[in-house]
């Protein structure tokens, strides 16, 4: 399916926090052929400074009742001037959006289980897959884990999704003091044996490779979102590779635009 | 309806609107939003006769209005380019221009010989400008012997049009517009991307792996503009123009200076469906000036006020 | 409290924050806002030995992040100056160096001399690579021999200290820096202006009405940061860098590079101000890593990752 | 006086037409400090693109009631990306404003008249100088002429100052059809033998060239405000030179930001 590239509405900004904040893009082509997993790239705004597109996961996919999904949301942490711009936007203004890009997320069926890793704004592409698992009856669970407590966002949207929450903090105010592996161990440890289980993981690099690591050690499947700087986001420039084991074990670059960004947690040459 | 057609050597393009090379991927990549064959010529990532695998990342960082990249020719090599995209491309009509790449003049002639040999190739452009490797690239590209001597070897093996493209970083990058002239190249195309660097100030390091990198999209455009004016002015075979280009106006800055084509890079990054804007903004143009033939406008500019 | 000051041969600067020559007139424009003695120098505008008018305008353009500009060198020639601005530029403690120009190798000596002999300059920045003027200027900037012919006519008639600015329209800038050395130049500076063009497409003319100009602005910076490093790898003597200083961030670029101070020039007219917030910017950075002395943060870039 | 550099809060933003607009702007050092003519530097927002500040001329100067001014406002007029970001600022925003800057206009006094010609946009100065000259009791005419009658502001504004208006429009939906250089020649040649009268003129520089002649074919003074590119402002940079003749006749290039941008019609050598 080729991506598209629209000028959508901002239908809403909702700022979450001083550093996050969702925003609600009325983009009905995008939104019907995106997949849990894919993102899109985002013109901030206009001029040369910033100049290139930034990524963004596809957050919430929104139905129109019933119908064709029409919307769908992005959450977005201000980290530099790009993010700063879309912190600021208000409804009413446009963007011009291109996508959905990139390899989505396999989704597991049942019996197999579902249990998510997200650090920090990692959470964002955990939303839509959420709704298509669930959908699907696949139990899911939510390891989550943030600086602090105002910073885990969406957690009662999990819970009514009926995902298991597993949280953790850096400062311990809210779920496990410590990094979100912890839990995520302890909980893998905890297992029934036999129980088949894949890892979905986005967040931090250290993160993702210890999630591919845990899913090693414990025998499960693991899909890990890679975030690279993407100056395209099409195949077209190569800038956004990532070192990845072809089936006779030697490593490789390939575009994580096009290959990814979820690759086999396995098949990731971290370094 | 204004004429767009370029003549570059025995080719004729149906509009002056090329994708940059290392810009585009392999043009396939593009192929789902864009119709290949709309535009004057598809041309490809540099190849070299091997594979390469690049540079670790990081690979690019963004600067004022401008983007720095260390990309290292990641590439699958001319043979497996002719096997594995080639086919596609002609299917698809688009006019493949190929961006050859060596770390010696054997390798520029050899590579030369097979994207020659091959059934859909058009032209060739020979880098040896990139800044980005050790070998080859900006050292033939920046010394005016080896610089013609890269175009005279491949002269030799094709008979496909072949236009060296042209480093910024030298002192006149016109006595290499001239030196490509004289041994017997179609054009020239210019310019590559300007070395520079970006340091980390936390961690006292190049941002980019490699270290330094190439500096391309509008903030270099004016001293593009100013290079292809130069050359125009000294050769007579076609200048292909290009840096910084993101809009029609831009495009025309080039085409008025002496370009009789352009390259679009960076900004196909921004906007991959910049090109049915560019050829509609150019049209009317000329139809604005009652220009008829782009010919007619390329290398207009009048100096003085 | 970090320790800024810099040595640059005989003169010991209180910081290595200098306004880059042409953006900050002969100073005292900026008096009123600014305590012109907390800069560790200020660089005044290029001047002759008699009065220039410059170019008509339109002299300047703005560009994706930068600035295009023909002044012309416009200027009061070097006796006004000594005359009219030194003794305010003196009473209120400014560093004084003065941008030396010159259509002969005779005139820069001639400037020089007059400057010399007068009380309050501290040192001479020779301007050898203005691209805005067809005489002089750029034309010894780019010549090796020229280039060092020019210090060495100065280092003959000044015990000031010398600092010849290099053009970065040259294959190799560092060969420049070798052959200030060589001739005797206490320090060199760089980058003056990228030679540039913008075209008016609707009238097919240079927007400037010298034609073409200079570029500078945080569109150049990469290249510059890179031109500064390689200097800095082939001289002992102190280079001073500059092009698109906007930040401290950005200073800290060039002192990581190698450059011991920098000049800051086209983001002075967007902040006039800058001043305080570069030097407490460095400062804070410096505390922050522990460096005590500005000296020991200079070209401590390592390569690789 | 020293300019100040302040960030100054948008108290408003009134968007006259698709094109103009008035930017109501808290800024107490620069209200206070303002003379008719004088102009300021406003960075239109953060980032490179665009790179420099624009100028603008004083419009109102906003008094609190008696006390000294706390506030000014600037006329814009959209060209290009800089009054683009003016255009669409919300209240409550913060610009950098620095001012102010140049030279004013030199106020005449009764029984001397001023009149005062104003093209588009180069309205912007003559709110101010017409409340300085009508608070010393100088009669007031403004010539002023736009395109159309819809980009005709600020008409009661004057009115209510008791500054008699002139209008012309291109398209003579308002006032005469043509320039407004017409009716003023008109009033110049109607006017009572031996009345004095000051032209003051800012707008396009064919318009002040035109003024300029006919206040010298008419025996009076004028004073226009020219309009250069300015990248500094501050007498810095050189770029915003005008050609004046001195004393001896001689033209010479001067800035504009410094030694004007009001100048004596008559110094000005037009090219
Ligand atoms: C596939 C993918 C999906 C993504 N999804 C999301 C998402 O859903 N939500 C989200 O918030 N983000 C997401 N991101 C990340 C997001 O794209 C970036 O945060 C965004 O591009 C930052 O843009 P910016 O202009 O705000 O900051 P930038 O200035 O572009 O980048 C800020 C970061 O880059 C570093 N940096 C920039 N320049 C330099 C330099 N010269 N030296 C050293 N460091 C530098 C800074 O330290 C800082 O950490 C995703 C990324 C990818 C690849
Ligand atoms: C002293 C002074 C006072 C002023 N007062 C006011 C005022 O009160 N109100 C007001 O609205 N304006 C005023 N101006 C004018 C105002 O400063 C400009 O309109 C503003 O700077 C435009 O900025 P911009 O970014 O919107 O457009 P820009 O893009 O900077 O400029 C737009 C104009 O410049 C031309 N231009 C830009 N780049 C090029 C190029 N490459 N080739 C050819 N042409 C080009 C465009 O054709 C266009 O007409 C004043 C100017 C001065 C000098
Ligand atoms: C990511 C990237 C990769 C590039 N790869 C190549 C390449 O393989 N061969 C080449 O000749 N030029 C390469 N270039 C240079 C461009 O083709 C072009 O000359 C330059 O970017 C200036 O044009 P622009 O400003 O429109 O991008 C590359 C540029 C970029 C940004
Ligand atoms: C308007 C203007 C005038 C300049 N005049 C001079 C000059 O007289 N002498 C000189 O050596 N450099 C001159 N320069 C170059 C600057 O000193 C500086 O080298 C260059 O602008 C790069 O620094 P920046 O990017 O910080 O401006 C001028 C630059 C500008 C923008
Ligand atoms: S971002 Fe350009 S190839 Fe992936
Ligand atoms: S605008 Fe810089 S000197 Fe006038």
């Amino acid at each position: 399916m080729a991506p598209a590239d629209v000028q959508a509405e901002v239908l809403g900004n909702r700022r979450l926090s001083a550093d996050y904040n969702v925003l609600l893009l009325d983009a009905p082509a995008i939104a019907a052929a995106a997949r849990p997993g894919q993102f899109v790239m985002i013109r901030t705004g206009p001029g040369t400074d910033p100049l290139l597109r930034r990524p963004f996961s596809v957050f919430e996919i929104v139905g129109d009742g019933g119908r064709a999904p029409s919307a769908f949301s992005v959450l977005c942490k201000r980290v530099g001037p790009g993010t700063e711009r879309l912190y600021r936007l208000e409804a009413g203004g446009c963007l011009s959006v291109l996508g959905p890009l990139g390899k989505p997320f396999d989704l597991v069926a049942p019996p197999a289980e579902a249990w998510m890793v997200a650090g920090g704004v990692g959470l964002a592409p955990f939303a839509a897959l959420a709704g298509a698992l669930r959908a699907s009856g696949v139990a899911c669970r939510l390891f989550y884990g943030a600086r602090t407590a105002a910073d885990l966002f969406y957690l009662d949207d999990f819970a009514a999704r009926g995902v298991a929450l597993d949280l953790a903090t850096e400062d311990g105010s809210r779920g496990t003091r410590g990094l979100v592996t912890a839990p995520l161990e302890i909980a893998l440890r905890g297992r029934p044996a036999g129980a088949a289980v894949t890892l979905y993981a986005c967040g931090p690099e250290p993160m993702l490779k210890a999630v591919a690591a845990l899913a090693g050690a414990h025998g499960c499947a693991s899909q890990v979102s890679t975030e690279r700087v993407m100056a395209c986001g099409m195949g077209g420039c190569y800038s956004c590779v990532v070192s990845v084991r072809d089936s006779s074990g030697r490593a490789r670059f390939v575009r994580s635009c096009l290959d990814g960004p979820v690759f086999d947690g396995a098949a990731v040459a971290w370094d | 309806m204004a004429d767009l057609t370029v003549r570059i050597g025995s080719l004729v393009l149906k509009n002056p609107l090329m994708s940059a090379s290392g810009c585009f991927g392999y043009g396939l990549e593009y192929a789902g939003i864009v119709d290949l064959s709309s535009l004057g010529a598809v041309v490809v990532k540099g190849l070299f006769l091997e594979e390469r695998e690049g540079h670790p990342p990081p690979r690019v960082v963004e600067t004022p209005s401008g983007l720095l990249n260390a990309i290292g020719l990641q590439g699958i090599g001319a043979r497996r380019f002719v096997r594995e995209k080639l086919p596609e491309l002609r299917r698809l009509n688009a006019v493949v221009v190929v961006n050859v790449c060596g770390t010696t003049i054997d390798e520029y002639a050899e590579v030369s010989r097979i994207l020659s040999d091959a059934e859909g190739v058009a032209a060739l452009e020979l880098n040896i400008s990139c800044p980005n490797v050790r070998e080859g690239g900006i050292q033939f590209g920046s010394d005016l012997a080896s610089a013609g001597a890269v175009v005279a070897a491949v002269r030799k093996v094709t008979p496909l049009p072949i236009f060296p493209k042209l480093t910024p970083n030298v002192t006149s990058v016109a006595a290499f517009a001239r030196a490509a002239e004289e041994n017997g190249a179609d054009a020239v195309s210019l310019v590559n991307t300007f070395l520079a660097m970006v340091v980390d100030v936390e961690r006292r390091r190049p941002v980019l792996s490699n270290g330094m990198g190439g500096l391309s999209g509008p903030a270099i455009r004016p001293i593009a503009v100013r290079m292809v004016y130069e050359c125009a002015q000294q050769v007579r075979i076609p200048v292909i123009g290009m840096g910084g280009i993101a809009s029609a106006r831009d495009a025309l800055e080039f085409l008025i200076a002496g370009a009789s084509a352009v390259q679009v890079g960076t900004a196909n990054f921004v906007d991959p469906l910049i090109w049915t804007a560019l050829a509609a903004g150019i049209e009317d143009y000329m139809i604005r000036h009652g220009i008829a033939r782009l010919a007619d406008l390329v290398g207009t500019l009048e100096r003085g006020r």
